[in-house]
């Protein structure tokens, strides 16, 4: 799939490197630092594309903390593959090493190249689940060499085996299983406080202390899934995806790998063997036209620019959720030029901080009670030299807002229950569910 | 706030980019506040000011402290001057609205007791000055460009030259000065005399007469460093003041080009020239660096005969050398060169050809365009050859347009025969069709038209086709054939050709399915495919008179009406003009479609490499 | 010859002095130092030393770990550009004593002291070694006495 | 000692001592000196420092119990094996007892990394392990030789198939194990792809085969789902029953969580859906697809949004109802990536119908007021396309582009206006009301025109609607100054409007004119497709009849359809084909930029 894989830096100069392929002159990545000039050169125009194609050699490449991972090719290749195996491959290397970033990549470069051995040969994706890879592949190996072979360590069964995320043998003394609920709400509010888009993304995390083999059965509240797709097949339509009166329409549902995909579909039932630990077991977007009208928490701000001295801005913000609930950890990120300074701030609730490297400042509310309403005043002073590049582009900006409303779910969807079966060990387990509804990364409020 | 070096240490500590955008900015935030702070003390001031510069060396924005810097330099201190004027320097340029705010300041310190004080103003002045700050400060700059202290002198020299270049008009407070300036012995006032009679020289040609006559003394001046011993403050490796050297040589240049300049100080200037280039020891860079200017000279001037083939003799000597540097500037000077001693360039035509696949970008540059500049009648096969090459092989896209420009323009000019011509350019169209600009493809075009011999004519037609039908993704063949195709239709017609080693029968068919396979397998841009369709509109109608079967020719007439549409309003327009003229009479459009008188001969003029690269439409 | 600007590189792309003759915006400023970054980083050692950008040309030189950079105009003298490089890093080696990048990030004032008296709007005033670095001396001294004044005051 | 001299010592001084330091660290008695000398040779590879004359030095600690070490030195071997063939053969041996190893991983490690070492004379040393591995006991090894086979093939293909390897790892697509048919898979694929020999048939995709993928789908890791869908894909048949069974099989997939396994699915299920005869089934299916292919755009990497954008546009074109609900998941999102936003706006404006029109608008205007020259002026052709498509939008889009330029104004906007407000008036041609709308706005701003396609449009409207120009003489003359600095695309569009005021225009008013800028395009251009039009009208204006020629220049333009760009549909076919790879995202087949293998290799020789 691809025939060279690299790490490069932001400028485009290779960190490390992983031929697999030998069909591409190992100094061809030297161009690549040109190319991306070349390729930022045409970004105003809008010319820019996440790939190049420069004589007869493909780089497909994205970008991640101030890196580029990139992997060249030859040949037509299934591009969507290699991108996902890219971020795989991001996706692993954080998780061994926290975060991913120049320095991380120079200090392990030996785990970095056996895990390269191991995720890929010869441009073939293998095996990119960091549970199992972290079977086999170490950063700490002197607790598992022994000083004769008959001790190395083994590459674990599941790498090959049809449940490839879950490995023999585990035991907890204490079998429980704990679900979340999580609704991510992602919303475009205009100016004047209408709702523009929005939807719902929600996840059902998992987090496993299950022993042996379980077999888990998931059953929620959502018609649509629990409706056989040959119940209604007079409609003409199968029910994944199509509206029903009382139940739930979930969109765009999503599976972990250990999902039985054909048992759901065929019977829409959700039934897995759990990898161990915390996993997120499904996902599913909604459009949330049919349960939010209006914002469930809103803001409105008014901003007034004094060129050469100062910037005021006035804020309100409502919480628009029911009188007993409660939103946590409220923030509301207005944006202000990158030049301002000696921030005065007024809040009559909560407080305010500028952030300058990022040039806004965050108005933190702890706890917003439902139906309250609160506002705030700030001021900042802006230089007498205008800078000579800001143009429109911070007043476009959108506020940002954070939080979390616990206790409850947007959609109104429930576990009803979770049956854990384990065929050998026949334990008795107990599963815990919470829920929580929370801001997205995506809800914004448009400023005039 | 910390120090300057607690900040600078915080931001290498900094692990990820992310990290130190943050500690940076979070500084910027804080020097923005403190800015804002009436009571603060002086020491903290230049601390900001000082992060502020670190700030703009790591090409943050520093706009907000413009206002600042004015008032540190303002300071009675000079500490605080010293910092205030560097960060000005650096902060400001002559576009910036503050700057009218600087001009009592530079007033007063040029009017300083304190000769360092006055150094620091004259140092802003000459780097930041605008039109309105040059003349609001002319005069103190005239007051000090007679001083005795040499420190100011040569500085006030260099500002003055600015000044002038600022404001033309105020040449002639400066220019009075220059037979004094020019009679200084000491090197530093010399360089800044010298530049101020280069910049003298360009403001105005009312100042020339004057400053020719300075001539006899720059030569003396010449000769005075040439011969003098060992000077260990201005040595160079055994070279004497290089830099004066160049300086005093490049203003020679400069007034001797000059039509004014009298036949006596030509010869002079001949002598010196002479005299330099051939005491100095080569080998050394800063050696070269004078021999190289040396050289310059002698092509710009007019020079005696032996010293033009000292010049060529130095240039082949560099040439021959392993630094890069050395062939690099040979090579640049060669071009110069040509115009006036023609062999002496084409002795180096091998290694000129050889430079042009060498691993350097900059070399290439050069070899090319001097490859171009002794082209021919003589080696134009040789060269053409090289030339189409380096089209071929080469990556280098930016230097394509203008070698098929050229390469277009040589063979016009110096082809040995139109057989040769037309096969040259059409296996330029195989190579690099898609770096024509379209200038040159209409003159391609037009040399088609002009070409009165029916078997030249039919040979350069069938030879298109059968490129074009191996290979479609060169947009100039493309166009070109098409073009010539729907022209010259009647004259392939039923012709045998060649295609990737096959004979192919060149009938209606064929044709048609040029058209099909142009209009849906090609891949070319937007605008490109606009232009292509256009041509090949033209061409269908053409085409509808010399085709015989009449199914091929409804064909042609569907081709046009699935155009009648197009979104594209010149193709539109065609499609549907070129169908009401479809519908007409036999007899009607034969003579609309006659063929097509030839175009003007339109003689073309070579390109230089600065000017052409950026011509590619 | 006019130097149109200056600045000095790490191998990792970072600046580490900058001077500009000409008047640019910050934009473009960063830009052209973006691009002649990528350009010179990705240029061989054996390569020759100029490089034609734009309307000018870029001559650079590597000492160490540092490339420095200068433009001039297209028909300027390449090799002496040279020279003034190298005369400038000699000064700045006398000057810091074994001058190494270090002694550049966090003493950038006194290159730029040094760049000043060499060169003024781009173009040199002074070519005599010595000279450049006693006027430079002697304003240290006067910037020291100012502190002593500052103390008597 | 110069300075020039004391940095060039710098520079040199430290590399020859590291080399000898690590040298003698190589060859130290110490075991844990070795290795760390191994792990510091790396770190110098990496960086990309030379280190092969280091070869003999690190092959002398091949043979080792520990396993990193181990790694470490065949990553070596991997790397400057090239450099130095001959001595690669002494690890042969260590090479060959590793596949015996009682440990897989052992095994699996030696005889992948005997097939990374791409020296000719390994291959004779292959063959035993390579048998041996193919039919090793433990899964995790035989999918690791079913690659080695296609890394044989790759060095010498004539052995690779004379020793029957070829048909080992085609009996391997009926292993137990989903992972090693998987790898088998994909070995046969990149053997495919290099083989020469037009008579070796390297992978046949037959039913039974077909069979076998399908039970085995589910059981896969991710990536062999994909390799399954992609062998899926590359098979034909026009046989009912079969493809209704692929497709059930592969509908789950839609459900995946990995992107490429739902695109892929995709590709699949879009391949195979015209065998199916019922329309109502082939519907229900694609309905199926909507959600999946929403959810593309949902990714957290914007490189893999950007992806399924481009492949959703390209199965719009094929299928345009199958999203026809979605527009607002398209919106633009402020932090998006320019390239997604631009790619969004092109999904948009292909959604737009009667029912989401205005909001479409009143989100075209927002994306119009951004700061990215860019972004503004897609969002203000979109704006035109929306009026174009939807003749109920036409008034507010054209009141929005008049608004748009009073409030920010520009050149940039201006000219990208002009050219929407033309062809807005080209899709509606002789409506008043909407001339006497578009003209004035227009004609506020001549001056301000450069941009050639904005002019084209401009002349041509005065051509067209002559009446409703002042001064129309003064504004045709003033484009014949400087007539042969224009671009040839403008030179035909004075051209014909010129000709054309003539004809409509009765008596002689204009023929000055017209003599004027036949001359110019006759005697001074040298361009030969502008001359073509002059001699055409010339002649066309001096032979023949009024009438034809009233027929000829002044036939009015059919309404344009549409100014949303769509692919020709020979490439829309191969990009259906082609969904997913490299070809989807350049909109380009594959063969006008990726180089036949026959190419590479006279490359690779050259």
């Amino acid at each position: 799939m691809a025939s060279q894989i690299h790490f490069l830096d932001i400028k485009g100069k290779p960190l490390l490197s992983r031929d697999y392929k030998g069909d591409i002159p190992s100094n061809t990545i030297d161009k690549f630092p040109l190319l991306l000039l070349e390729l930022e050169n045409s970004h105003e125009d809008g010319d820019y594309k996440p790939f190049i194609n420069s004589q007869g050699i493909n780089y497909i490449y994205i970008n991640h903390n101030n890196l580029y991972l990139c992997a060249l090719s030859r040949k037509n290749e299934n591009i969507m593959a290699i991108i996902i195996f890219l971020s795989k491959l991001i996706e692993v290397l954080t998780q061994y090493f926290k975060s991913l970033e120049e320095e991380s990549i120079r200090d392990n470069f030996v785990v970095i190249y056996e895990l390269l051995d191991e995720m890929m040969d010869f441009g073939v994706p293998q095996t990119t689940d960091t549970k199992i890879l972290k079977e086999y592949i170490t950063q700490d190996y002197y607790k598992l060499v022994k000083k004769s072979a008959d001790h190395l360590v083994q590459p674990p069964q599941a790498v090959t085996n049809a449940v490839s995320w879950r490995k023999d043998g585990i035991h907890y003394k204490k079998n429980e299983a704990f679900l979340d609920v999580v609704e991510s709400i992602n919303m475009l509010i205009n100016a004047s406080g209408q709702v523009l888009n929005s939807e719902i993304l929600g996840e059902v995390k998992v987090k496993s202390h299950l022993s042996g083999m379980p077999d888990l059965r998931l059953g929620l509240n959502d018609k649509g899934i629990f409706t056989s797709p040959n119940a209604d097949e007079e409609a003409g339509s199968s029910s994944a995806g199509q509206t029903n009166n009382k139940g739930i329409e979930m969109e765009d549902i999503k599976f972990h790998q250990c999902v039985r995909l054909s048992k759901f579909e065929n019977e829409r039932i959700i039934t897995f063997i759990p990898p161990d630990g915390e996993f997120t077991v499904m996902s599913y977007r909604l459009s949330a036209a049919q349960f939010l009208m209006k914002p469930l928490i809103l803001v409105q701000c008014k901003t007034k620019v004094h060129k050469h001295s100062r910037i005021e801005i006035l804020c309100s913000v409502k919480a628009q959720i029911k009188k007993k609930s409660t939103a946590n950890n409220v923030e509301v990120i207005i944006p202000i030029p990158e030049d301002a300074d000696t921030p005065k701030f007024t809040p009559e609730y909560g407080t305010v901080k500028w952030i300058p490297e990022k040039s806004h400042i965050v108005w933190k509310l702890k706890t917003f009670p439902g139906g309250k309403q609160f506002h705030m005043r700030a001021e900042l002073g802006l230089p007498a030299v205008t800078d000579p590049e800001e143009i429109l582009s911070s007043n476009k900006k959108p506020i940002k807002v954070n939080f979390s409303i616990p206790y409850f779910t947007t959609s109104g969807i429930q576990v009803r229950y979770l049956r854990i079966n384990e065929p050998k060990l026949q334990y008795q387990s107990y599963p815990w569910v919470r829920y929580i509804t929370q801001s997205g990364d995506d809800y914004t409020v448009r400023t005039k | 706030m910390g120090s300057l070096k607690s900040f600078i240490k915080a931001v290498r500590k900094a692990k990820t980019i992310a990290d130190e955008r943050a500690v940076v900015r979070k500084e910027s935030a804080a020097i923005r506040t403190s800015f804002r702070d009436a009571t603060l003390d002086q020491t903290t001031r230049r601390i900001n000011i000082s992060k502020l510069l670190y700030l703009y060396i790591m090409g943050e924005k520093t706009h907000f402290g413009q206002v600042e810097c004015l008032k540190v330099l303002a300071s009675p201190r000079f500490a605080d001057k010293r910092l205030g004027y560097l960060a000005t320097m650096l902060f400001l340029d002559e576009n910036q609205e503050v700057l009218t705010l600087l001009t009592n300041s530079l007033d007063n310190d040029m009017q300083h007791p304190n000769a360092f004080i006055v150094g620091l103003a004259l140092c802003c002045l000459g780097n930041i000055a605008s039109p309105e700050l040059a003349r609001d400060l002319y005069t103190n700059v005239e007051k000090i460009i007679t001083t005795n202290n040499t420190y100011l002198r040569k500085k006030a020299c260099i500002v003055a030259a600015k000044l002038v270049e600022k404001d033309p008009d105020l040449s002639e407070f400066f220019l009075q000065k220059i037979p004094q300036l020019i009679s200084d012995k000491q090197p530093a006032p010399l360089l800044g005399a010298s530049k101020l009679i280069q910049s003298l020289y360009y403001a105005s040609e009312e100042n020339r007469p004057a400053l020719i006559k300075t001539i006899p003394s720059i030569v003396a001046h010449l000769k005075r460093v040439t011969t003098s011993g060992y000077m260990p403050d201005y040595d160079v490796m055994g070279t004497t003041d290089p830099f004066l050297q160049v300086s005093l040589l490049s203003t020679l240049r400069i007034l001797a080009t000059d039509e004014q300049c009298p036949a006596e100080y030509l010869e002079q200037v001949n002598d010196i020239l002479t005299q330099v280039a051939s005491n100095l020891e080569s080998g050394k860079n800063a050696a070269h660096a004078i021999l190289y200017e040396c050289v310059k000279s002698i092509f710009a001037i007019q020079s005696d005969q032996s010293l033009k083939i000292l010049g060529v003799n130095i240039l082949g000597k560099f040439l021959s050398t392993k630094d890069n540097n050395t062939r690099y500037v040979a090579l640049d000077t060669l071009l110069s060169v040509i115009n006036i001693e023609p062999l002496a360039v084409q002795r180096h035509r091998s290694t000129i050809v050889s430079c042009l696949s060498d691993g350097d970008i900059s070399i290439r540059r050069r070899a090319l365009e001097l490859s171009f500049a002794i082209l021919n009648d003589q080696n134009i096969r040789v060269l053409a050859r090289e030339i189409l090459v380096f089209l071929e092989g080469s990556a280098d896209s930016e230097l394509k347009p203008y070698a098929t420009s050229q390469l277009v323009i040589a063979a016009s000019k110096y082809s040995p025969n139109d057989k040769w011509h037309f096969d040259t350019l059409i296996r330029m169209l195989k190579v690099a069709g898609n770096y024509v600009t379209s200038d040159i493809l209409s003159n391609i075009l037009a040399l088609i038209l002009q070409c009165n011999d029916g078997e030249l004519k039919k040979h350069a037609v069938t030879k298109l086709l059968s490129s074009c039908l191996e290979d479609m993704s060169q947009f100039s063949l493309s166009l070109i054939t098409i073009w010539a195709v729907g022209e010259y239709g009647d004259i392939v017609l039923g012709s045998n050709i060649e295609v990737n080693g096959k004979q192919v029968l060149v009938d209606e068919k064929k044709i048609l399915q040029l058209i099909d396979d142009l209009i849906n397998n090609s891949t070319y841009s937007e605008n490109e495919n606009v232009q292509l369709i256009s041509y090949i509109l033209t061409s269908i109608l053409k085409l509808s008179i010399k085709f015989k079967d009449s199914q091929s020719i409804e064909k042609l007439r569907l081709m046009l009406n699935s155009r009648t549409y197009d979104s594209n309003l010149e193709i539109q327009i065609r499609a549907v003009e070129y169908q009401e003229i479809f519908a007409q009479d036999a007899k009607l459009k034969k003579g609309l479609l006659a063929r097509m008188p030839a175009p003007p001969v339109k003689e073309r003029e070579s390109l230089s490499l600065n000017n052409s690269s950026n011509k590619k439409t | 010859m006019a130097v149109q600007f200056l600045f000095l590189l790490s191998r990792q792309g970072k600046v580490r002095l900058s001077k500009w003759y000409q008047a640019l915006s910050q934009k473009e400023k960063s830009k052209r130092t973006r691009e002649l970054t990528t350009l010179i980083l990705a240029r061989r050692a054996k390569m020759c030393n100029v490089l034609e950008y734009k309307e000018m040309k870029v001559v650079y030189r590597r000492y160490a770990s540092l490339f420095f950079i200068v433009g001039v105009e297209s028909g300027d003298n390449e090799l002496i550009a040279l020279e003034l490089i190298h005369r400038f890093v000699e000064q700045m080696d006398k000057m810091y004593g074994n001058v190494c990048e270090l002694d550049i990030i966090f003493g950038f004032e006194k290159a730029y002291h040094i760049l000043d008296e060499l060169l003024l709007d781009g173009v040199i005033q002074e070519s005599s070694k010595k000279e450049v670095l006693k006027r430079v001396a002697q304003q240290d001294e006067l910037e020291n006495m100012d502190e002593f004044d500052n103390i008597l005051a | 000692m110069s300075l020039e001299k004391r940095i060039r010592n710098f520079l040199k001084g430290p590399k020859k001592g590291e080399t000898f330091e690590l040298k003698s660290g190589l060859v130290s008695q110490y075991k844990g000196e070795r290795k760390d000398a191994i792990q510091r040779v790396i770190q110098a590879m990496t960086v990309g420092k030379d280190v092969s004359a280091l070869f003999p030095d690190v092959l002398k600690n091949i043979a080792t119990y520990d396993l990193e070490q181990k790694k470490l030195v065949y990553l070596y071997l991997m790397n400057y094996a090239k450099t130095h063939p001959e001595l690669c053969i002494l690890a042969v041996n260590t090479f060959v007892q590793d596949t015996e190893d009682p440990n897989p991983l052992i095994r699996a490690l030696a005889i992948r990394t005997m097939g990374c070492i791409r020296v000719s004379k390994m291959v004779d040393y292959m063959e035993i392990p390579l048998l041996r591995t193919l039919k090793d006991d433990n899964p995790y090894v035989r999918k690791t030789a079913a690659i080695c086979v296609a890394k044989l093939f790759d060095l010498n293909p004539e052995m690779c198939v004379e020793f029957g390897f070829l048909d080992l790892l085609k009996a391997l697509l009926k292993d137990p194990n989903p992972m090693v048919i998987a790898n088998s898979l994909n070995a046969l694929y990149e053997i495919k792809d290099m083989n020469k020999d037009p008579n070796l048939d390297v992978l046949p995709i037959t039913q039974d085969l077909i069979k076998n993928l399908l039970t085995c789908l589910n059981e896969c890791t991710e990536w062999g789902r994909i390799s399954i869908l992609t062998t899926l894909t590359d098979y034909h048949t026009s046989n009912v029953e079969e493809v209704n069974h692929i497709i059930e099989r592969v509908i789950p997939q839609l459900q995946h969580v990995n992107p490429s396994v739902v695109l892929s699915s995709i590709k699949t299920i879009i391949h195979h859906l015209d065998v199916i005869p019922s329309q109502a089934q082939r519907s229900t299916i694609l309905k199926k697809l909507s959600s999946p292919l929403v959810s593309l755009v949902s990714s957290s990497i914007p490189e893999a949004q950007y992806v399924g954008l481009k492949n959703i546009r390209i199965i719009l074109e094929k299928y345009p109802q199958i999203l026809s609900k979605e527009l607002r998941v398209f919106f633009i999102r402020y932090s998006d990536p320019l390239y997604l936003k631009l790619e969004k706006l092109e999904i948009m404006i292909r959604l737009c119908n009667e029912h989401n029109s205005s909001l479409l608008l009143s989100e075209l205007k927002e994306y119009a007021m951004e700061f990215e020259p860019a972004l503004v002026l897609k969002s203000i052709r979109s704006i035109g396309s929306v009026g174009i498509n939807l003749i109920s939008c036409v008034v507010k889009s054209i009141n929005l582009l008049g608004d748009l330029i009073d409030q920010r104004g520009g050149d940039l906007i201006i000219n990208e206006a002009v050219i929407v407000l033309t062809n807005i008036l080209r899709r509606y041609p002789g409506k008043n009301d909407l001339i006497t709308l578009v003209i004035p706005i227009i004609s506020n701003h001549i001056q301000e025109l450069e941009k050639s396609e904005a002019l084209s449009g401009y002349i041509w409207l005065l051509g067209e609607y002559p009446k409703y120009f002042s001064g129309l003489k003064e504004k045709l003359s003033s484009l014949l100054e400087g007539f042969l600095e224009y671009e040839s695309s403008l030179q035909l569009n004075i051209l014909t409007t010129i000709v054309k005021v003539n004809l409509k225009v009765p008596g002689q008013a204009y023929s000055g004119l017209l003599q004027k800028v036949l001359e110019l395009t006759t005697k001074e251009c040298e361009n030969a497709d502008v001359r073509d039009k002059a001699y055409l009208y010339w002649r066309l204006l001096s032979s023949s009849s009024d009438d034809s020629q009233q027929k000829v220049i002044l036939s009015k333009l059919p309404p344009i359809k549409s100014t949303v760009s769509s692919f020709n549909p020979n490439v829309l076919e191969i990009l259906i084909q082609e969904l997913s790879t490299m070809s989807s995202v350049f909109h380009k087949p594959a063969f006008t930029f990726i180089e036949s293998p026959k190419a590479t290799e006279k490359k690779r020789a050259g």
